[in-house]
């Protein structure tokens, strides 16, 4: 299975890339894309997931084509 | 109901006469309209800031305000919803939102619009980076919409 | 600060726009503005109107406006405030009101522009004679702003 | 002492008038007024009064010069 990892605002910074593909074998979670992703950074508190553009909850699991991103606290508006 | 996400400079009030040239066949229902335009201030948590920069997730970000303006009309009684977001490199006094509800009655415009915009700053997928005297930075968190600051 | 009673058709997008050049000397000081316009309908009380005059106690209501201006500006933390109120013979969909106040934050201007636009409503004198295919009546009283109708 | 009484929306329209002066000795009060001026129509209730455009009440007593208004509840914005 293959997945595409984003990654946007400054987590993309501290990560030191915007996108990545990762293939697996089965039975990931968010949380599991984020330490194999990026083993040496500690994911921080208030970050926020999202599985095909949908809200997503770290013990989600991913399937093959998902796209999942990882995003600080929103600014906007 | 328009929904645009753009990355050059736009007019809240051009926004808004294009918004009511839609709905003119039923502009006698209308009795309110709310309008609300934020715009890039030059000053953030004490410091003097010189531009911004926005980023925003293609996709995710338009399907968020579309369900946004989609859950608003199912709540209130609307005519029509326009909501207008800048991305891109920004300057102060340049306008990033404007949300505007239009409505047969004014607690209807006036709730609709003021939610929508709390609803686009607590989950449609924009991030600020202000550039200050010390280098850049990323804006950390949106302060509460319905309390006495921002 | 802006206040005016008019007795012709005015723009509520072309007063604002006059007021943003009042304050462009502030203009990156202000994160927010909220709008709000007030629109002649064709229909109230179940019946269709074809036209409405406003009627008004003038000095008394203009001072009331200014009254109204000057406490929301103590209570709030605001750059420019302007009310324009339509008076006389007036058609649907023509505008009757727009309230317009501008701040850095957006709270202070949501909450400002919603609560100048309710003490307009309940003390400011102003009083309407729709004329309906029965002929004319005054309308007897404004409903709340804060509850789900008008 | 003289003051001119002005009423405006319903309240003109029942009473005939738009305005009218009255003289009058002393220690007359907003309702004196009105009772004065339309004796045969009952003050509707939700009434308002203003004293030289400032709201108020009922017993408030008029003095010399004084302009007083009579108006139905408030149907503006």
């Amino acid at each position: 299975m293959s997945i595409k990892v984003r990654f946007f605002a400054s987590l993309s910074d501290m990560v030191g890339k915007s996108e990545m593909d990762l293939e697996f074998a089965e039975g990931l979670t968010v949380l599991d894309v984020w330490e194999k992703t990026s083993p040496d950074d500690l994911l921080p508190s208030g970050s926020l997931f999202a599985i095909n553009h949908n809200y997503s909850e770290p013990e989600d699991l991913l399937k093959d084509g998902d796209e999942i991103a990882f995003f600080p606290p929103l600014t906007g508006g | 109901m328009i929904i645009k996400v753009v990355d050059n400079l736009f007019d809240p009030l051009d926004e808004i006469r294009a918004s009511e040239t839609e709905l003119v066949t039923r502009r006698s229902k209308i009795g309110a309209s709310s309008f609300f335009v934020g715009t890039m201030r030059d000053f953030n948590e004490g410091d003097s800031v010189q531009s911004m920069f926005l980023e925003h997730y293609s996709g995710m970000t338009e399907k968020r305000l579309e369900e946004i303006a989609v859950l608003a009309k199912t709540k209130w009684s609307l005519d029509w919803v326009t909501i207008v977001h800048r991305i891109g490199q920004i300057h102060p006094a340049e306008p990033i939102v404007l949300v505007a509800t239009w409505s047969a009655h004014r607690a209807q415009a006036f709730d609709s619009c003021r939610s929508i915009m709390e609803q686009l700053k607590s989950t449609a997928p924009f991030w600020k980076k202000e550039s200050t005297n010390d280098g850049t930075r990323w804006v950390k968190n949106n302060t509460a919409g319905y309390s006495e600051n921002d």
